[in-house]
Parts: C-alpha cells; structure tokens; sequence
C-alpha cells in the first residue's frame, strides 16, 4: 500500500479556487490552521467556508480576501478575544455572503451527504427566522402526528480538511478528546485531507482500532505539521497560544505577515 | 454582603440557581458565564447533577476554569467523550433538561437574536450568530440565558431579528432574574443594590413584577466556589461588568 | 454518585410484559444473552424484538412464547447452523408476528427516535415490495432535484439492552471491536440497561474516555456476568461455542431446559 | 484442473474475480462465500483492493476464516473499526463499488427475494429476510450474489417477494456466472464440466448467452490461496454443494 503521506504545500494544493472547504474543530481547538495558512500563501480566492463554528481561521481567510461564502453557525475568535474582526467587517461590507446556520442544521445538511438522502429533518427551528432566510422548507409528518418538520438540504463539502492528533503512514487518523463535528465532514465531503501532530507506527492503530476516527481509505492525503493547530490548541499536546491571538489581532498591516511566519510550518 | 454583590457574581450565582438535581445541564462555546455556573453548582450544591460541555466533558474535574468555555481542560476527569453530534441529538430527542444559550438581544417573550443589529442583510453589526440556539432553545426542557448589560438594546420590545424562538425558562443580566410563565418573562428578583423602577426603566419590554422580591444574596458557600473558580478574579476582570 | 449496578435479576425486571426490547450485539457475536435468558426464567409474555440482526436471542425467546412482534432485517443463528428454527416456526404459523425491514431502514427508525423528528430518509429501498408491505411514505425532494426519497417513522424502543466488555460502577460502558448498532439503540430507547464482562475502575475510563461508547446518565442500570454473551462471542474474551449451539439446536424438550441450566449466570 | 473443478471452489474464486483493483469491497453475515473470495483476493490478487466487513474490519489480517461471516476475528489487524451505521451510509451515499448481497431467489433482472417461499403474509418457508439488501442493492455501484444451488427454484422467472431491486451485476453459482448487461443478466461463462443446454434448463429465467463460454479454470495462485483459507476442507464440506 503506497503512502498517504505528503507536504503541506502538496496536501494543501489539492483546494483549488472556489471550492467549499470543511474545516475540523472548533473556535480556537484542534483546527487544521496550518492549511488555513497555507491556502494564503497559495493565494487561493473565492472559497466557501463550511464549519459550525469557525473563528480565527474563516477570520484569518476574510482577512486575506480568500473567502467568498461562509456556511456557519457561530463565528467567533472565543477564549477572551470576542468577535472575529475582518469575518464581522467582510460580511457587513458584503465582501462574503453568509448562509447562516444553527450548528445542528449544518450538521443535518452534512448528514443529508453522508446519508445519501435529499434532505435530512432536524428538529427545533420553528420560530426562528433562520429557516425563511435560508429557504428551508417544512415538511408534514406523513405517518399523521400532525407535526411538521424543517429539512435541510445536502451540504456535500468538495473538501473536508482536520487536523488529529496521529496519523499512520496509510492515513489512517485518530483523535484524543472531542471529534467535534469532524466525525460527520469526513463522511460528507468528496474529498478529505488529514494534517496531523506525528505519524505513528501502524501497530499503534491496530492494538486500539476503536480508537480511529477516519479510515485510511476515506483519507486522499495526510501530511505531519507538529503544531499546526496553532495558535490555538490541540489537546493534550499544547494549549491556546493567547500571545500569538493577541498578536494576530493587532489591526496593523504588518502583524497578519508576521503572523504567518511566525506559524510552526514556517519555522521547520 | 448584600450590597457588594459583584454585577460578576450576581450573574454566575443566579444562573448556577437554575441547575436542579439528577438533571442534564449543558454550556456551550462562547459561555463563560454558564461554565463558571455550572462548575460553581457541582461545587456549591448538595446534589447530583450531570454537566455536559461543548469539549465533550461529562462530569469533568477540571483542575482550573479555562478562559475558553470549549477548552479541552473541560474534559479532564471525564469517563467518556460526548461529543457534538452527540449532545444535539440529545438535545433535539427532549433529552437535555437545562442549556445555557448566548443572546445579544431577548424580548418579553423569550426569544433571541444572536445574528445582527440592524436588517439582517445589511446589518450595522454582525454578531456571532446563534450556534445551536434555533434548535436547542425549542427542543431543550428549559433554557437560560444571560446578558453582561441591561440595557433597552439588551432586553428589547421588538428584536432586529429572532435568531432562536422557545423554551426560555430564566435570563440573567447584573440586576435581574427573569423567569419564563409560559406566555412571557416575568421578573423574579432583582439586585438589592438597584431598585425595582430602575429595573423597569432598563428594560425595553414591558414585564410583570407582581411576584418579583430583591434576589436572595450569595450563600457562603456560594461565594467561595466562586473565589475558587476566579482565584484572581481574571474573568471578572475581563467581563466589566457594571451594576 | 450512586451506583448503577445490580443484579442480572432486578436488571432485568425493568423489562415488562408487552415492552419493546432493542438488543444488542449481531447474530452470535456480543449480544445480551444472559438477559434473554433471564427473560425467560422471569416468564415476561409478548415482548417486541428490536433487532437489525437478531438469531440466538429471537429464537430461544420464540421458543419460550415470549415474543409476540419482531421487527428485523435478518435473522439467522448464522455459523455455520443456518436458519433460526424456532423463529421460523413462530411466523409461518403466525404466532409471532414480523415487521420485516433491512437493517438500515431499522436503523432510519432509530435514528428518527434519536434525532427527535418524525421521520428519517434512507437511501436506496426503490423496487423493493418492503415499503408496501410497512406502508412506508415517498416523499418528493422539495429542493427540486426530481428525486423521491423513502422516509422511516420513528422506531423507540422502551428498553435497549446491550452486552459490553467493561462497565464502571456508574455505569459507564465500553466495548471493544465493533458496535455493531449498539450506539444507536441506546441513543432511541427509552431505557437502557447493561451487561457487562466486569467492573472495572473509573480511572481506566478516564485515562481513555475516546473509547466510551454510552456514558453513564444515559444508563438505567448496569450488572455484570462474565461470559454472558454465551454461547456466542464477547471479543476479546471468548469465542462462540459451538457445540452449545449444537445442543440448543436440538429438537427435543429437554433441551431448553438444559441449555438455561448450563448458562454462565445459571452457574454463578 | 477442470474437471475436478469443485463447484466449491468454482463459487469462491468467481465470486473473487469480481474484485477490482483499488475499490472499495464489503462482505457481510451469513456470508461464507464472499468472505471467503475477499479473502482469496487479497491473497491471490497482485493489487490492491479495501476489504470491509461487517465485523468491522478494514482490510483485516485475520489468522483463519471463521465459520461466521461476522466473527471479530475478522477484525484482527484492523487499524480501524468501521462498524454498521458506518458502512451502510458510505453504501447509501455511493461510497461503496462492490457489494456481495445473498440472495435465495434469483430473477433474470437482477431482483432478489430472501423473504418467503409463498406468499409473504403465510408463507411456506420464511427465509431470514434481506438484511441490508434493500439498501444496499440499489445503491452501491455493483452488487453480487451468489446461489448454493442452481435450479429454476433458486433463479426464477418470478420471485415469490421482491426484497431488493436494483444493481446487481454478478451472480454465481455451482455452474455458471451471469453478468447483468444494463437490462437483464446474461450468462457470462459456465462450468466447464456442465454444457450450455445444462444451464438452460436448469435456469428458469431465459437469458442471452451470446457472448458466454467456459470458465476460465483457477489459477494456481487462487487454487493456493483457497486451499489455504479452508486447509482442512471445512468450509467445503459443510457447504455441500453440488454441481
């Protein structure tokens, strides 16, 4: 079996311009950053952001210009830090078009993809005006409860991108802690890229198969960036870098340039 | 006691107040204040209860109260991980009885607005947005929110947008406690360092104080969870709160 | 916190006459045994069977008239032993009566349940006379794609029952190798009740809470019998024993009788 | 080699060469059969191929072949578990490229009944039901099935229930593989022990076999591979197939 394993440039060049793009984790946790980084120095355009809850990496992006349409239920920077500044300036300057969510109903959307089914009901929604904005439709129970149910459309990611703790050279990719929603991207999208903290022997995998949240053959390419989640956190190998986000958050032309090349896949 | 009864405090007390025993109680992303709650229930309160976080803790011992509300230290301790899909799902089939849901706005019915300010398309602010709110604050048992000011552009007569609409039980801000009667939010108590027309005055929608009395002030016991918690009091510092 | 544990016994006495039963496990790997045994001996009448792939249990529990109902996509004793005799028995004189499903539209039902909405979409079912005979809805995709989609109602069964290989004192459960539909029918029961292998201490969870597969609030009461899943498999444990399969197999009045005899919990 | 051409090994080693390099293939309960020819591929094959099954393994390295189709030793050297909810959605969202479905009755397009024998509602002979087939059938890119038996009661002009319709693209038996040509399966090759006119009658759907010829006889390498998979015969004694 020939490896999965390749650089970050090569991982990251398989997001082209334009595609949707499922990002791992959540707020400042176990997000797959240095790809996040990566697609700037790339100079991609025009992406569509999928994620529950996104924050220093969809504000990194609108602050880059890269993004042109985000799907997400709540977007912040978290720990102390507030808003996500340039993601609140691009979409209320129009530069990126929101299709605002409730996590679980992008969730419902990711699930209709893995389902293979036109839609998938979730439940809740009622009173909200989230479902007349984005056009949901309501559905009658057919089985005569007299309920009806909101549905939500496939959303079937062209690439899911996580960030794991371990990956084996084959692709296969485990996690410690939470999943987040990374469970349900890699089941979802067409395509799904693995950036994890170190490769591990396969004899690892095998004394716990349980433990494995992606399936080598789900994988088209992993690659190893020790700290790549930064600056925020990947448990239980490191925490949030609060220095590096106060930094990054200094409204200055010079601090995002200094930002990414003080990022771990700059310093190796 | 009374009257030195931190804004900070006030709001962290008076949400723990709302965990009940043998209950499943959640906090989510963006939720300080509901994670010091419900960390200052299981410290302050002679009974069980099961605390769910968005890091996938359950029951989690962790050693310091992080300043992000979905930091991994939420996790330590924990027999299991559950995980996202897992606590909505939960959520969603009637299974959670008590979740702390973030709101920018909350009018006299309970519903919230955690989108914008202004029209939704072209908003003068853009908020975080309502995270699991559209579908939690309707399928949960009870919900319980919180604001860092009270203020008219806090608790408002008509919202710039109703992000979530449902089962809001209680709202706490740093002078008052409301409590849903199932047509609309009454007040329940207030600060004693405030008076009931100011309360009435900072608050945007019209409410019923027919039952509402000054809040009963910290227990002893509260208060030093608390302490423990903010040992050097960095979120209250961070949160500026003000009567 | 109060322990969850109790005797095989009283586990099984939140069982009642009439309740549908979710049961763990798949054909003769790691399924619940003792309990159905206990089911037995407890004399419980006109259980419905829940089960994607029930064998062993739904036949010794046909064969003690214990069930009136199964709904199931396969049912074999699976081996090399073939069909499930008493089972078969059951429904061609129509003593038991089946909702015949495939294991996935089985599962669509649980997830209904477990997602709190009135119906799930399940892929595929076209052709098949399944949703006739269950009166199954199509449901046109209103997002307009042109595509129908077959919508399962919600499947809730009063009790879920599973056997693991470790559970902690509050009732935490873990299981290792697959989990076959375990994860679902305890995410759609009403009540869900354990067996475990053994007890172990409440740090091995914690040193490893990834591999938990039910925490503890979700659990109604937990007992441990070490080898309860015979005659079938509880990997790593122990294999399927097959010349107690043999034995069981064997058509005379006896051999029930003999069979509950022989069980690890009737040994204990 | 052809004459003693075991119409055990004629169903495992046809079932296997439907296995095509770098795809995705599933084997699941009461399954000997293709256990058996995944088995045979992986170690007979020069490519690769992923493996599945509803043990839960990917691309195991099991020991031996257990008499269960869904015994955990099918999970030995696994690195990881992909368990049932899993491998169904990939199968329903197209993920899957080969499926091996059982079947007990066959029709000339592909439909399969593993209902009943008789009418469904009283049936003479109720069969253990389709298990993912429904599902399944229609939606992975190929499925195949395999028959014990080949008789005008196992491939039938009528199923007496259609439990799942859909892609089935290969199907087995002692004596003959049939292929489905976008509209009906037609026969591919047969045994070359049997004539032709053998196949006919014993068929009970009318097929085209226009293009059909003898089997191609197994290899040594998939002769190897088989005996060592069953060294001591087990598998093909209890099988007891005919040809």
């Amino acid at each position: 079996m020939t490896s999965k394993l390749v650089s970050l440039v090569e991982l990251t060049s398989h997001i082209q311009d334009g595609d949707s793009v499922a990002l791992g984790g959540s707020f400042l946790h176990r997000g797959p950053f240095a790809v996040v980084r990566e697609l700037i120095r790339a100079g991609r355009r025009d992406l569509e952001i999928i994620k529950q809850s996104p924050g220093y990496d969809i504000d990194v992006l609108c602050r880059a210009g890269s993004v042109r349409r985000a799907r997400a239920g709540i977007v912040a920077m978290e720990g102390n830090f507030g808003l996500a500044p340039w993601y609140r300036k691009a979409i209320e300057n129009g530069a990126v078009e929101l299709e605002e969510h409730a996590c679980a109903t992008l969730t419902a959307g990711l699930r209709a993809s893995a389902y293979g089914v036109p839609f998938q009901p979730i439940a809740g929604v009622h009173g909200s005006e989230l479902a007349a904005l984005n056009k949901w439709a309501e559905l009658p129970d057919p089985y005569g409860s007299g309920t009806t149910v909101w549905v939500i459309p496939p959303i079937r990611p062209d690439v899911a991108v996580i960030h794991v703790n371990e990956v084996t050279e084959q692709g296969d990719a485990r996690v410690f802690g939470t999943t987040h929603w990374d469970r349900i991207m890699t089941r979802s999208a067409r395509t799904v890229l693995v950036v994890a903290e170190r490769v591990v022997d396969e004899s690892e995998f095998r004394a716990r198969p349980e433990l494995t949240l992606v399936p080598h053959f789900l994988v088209d390419a992993a690659c190893v960036v020790p700290g790549g989640a930064w600056p925020g956190s990947c448990a239980p190998d490191y925490g949030i870098d609060y220095d590096a986000v106060r930094d990054y958050l200094v409204d200055d032309e010079d601090s995002l340039t200094a930002h990414l090349a003080t990022a771990p896949e700059s310093r190796s | 006691m009374t009257d030195d009864w931190s804004p900070f405090s006030y709001v962290v007390t008076n949400l723990a107040r709302f965990v009940r025993p043998h209950e499943v109680t959640f906090s989510g992303v963006n939720s300080s204040f509901p994670m010091l709650a419900c960390l200052l229930a299981k410290k302050a309160y002679p009974f069980d209860f099961t605390y769910l976080n968005v890091a996938g803790g359950v029951d989690p011992e962790p050693p310091y109260a992080p300043l992000s509300s979905s930091d991994p230290v939420l996790t330590h301790g924990t027999r299991s991980i559950f995980a996202n899909e897992d606590f909505y799902d939960l959520c969603a089939r009637g299974g959670m009885d008590l979740c702390f849901l973030g709101a920018a706005q909350i009018d006299g019915y309970g519903q919230t607005n955690v989108s914008c300010i202004g029209d939704w398309h072209h908003p003068k602010v853009r908020l975080p947005g309502g995270g699991g709110a559209a579908v939690m604050l309707p399928t949960a048992r009870r919900c319980c929110t919180w604001r860092t000011e009270h203020s008219p552009r806090a608790l408002v007569e008509k919202l710039d947008f109703v992000t979530a609409s449902g089962g809001m039980h209680g709202v706490v801000t740093p002078i008052a406690v409301f409590v849903h009667d199932g047509e609309r939010l009454r007040l329940d108590s207030w600060h004693p360092a405030v008076t009931l027309e100011q309360v009435v005055e900072r608050t945007g929608f019209a409410f019923d104080a027919a039952t509402a009395a000054p809040t009963e002030p910290p227990t002893e016991v509260e208060a030093a969870a608390l302490r423990e918690l903010d040992p050097d009091g960095v979120f209250e510092r961070d949160a500026g709160l003000v009567l």
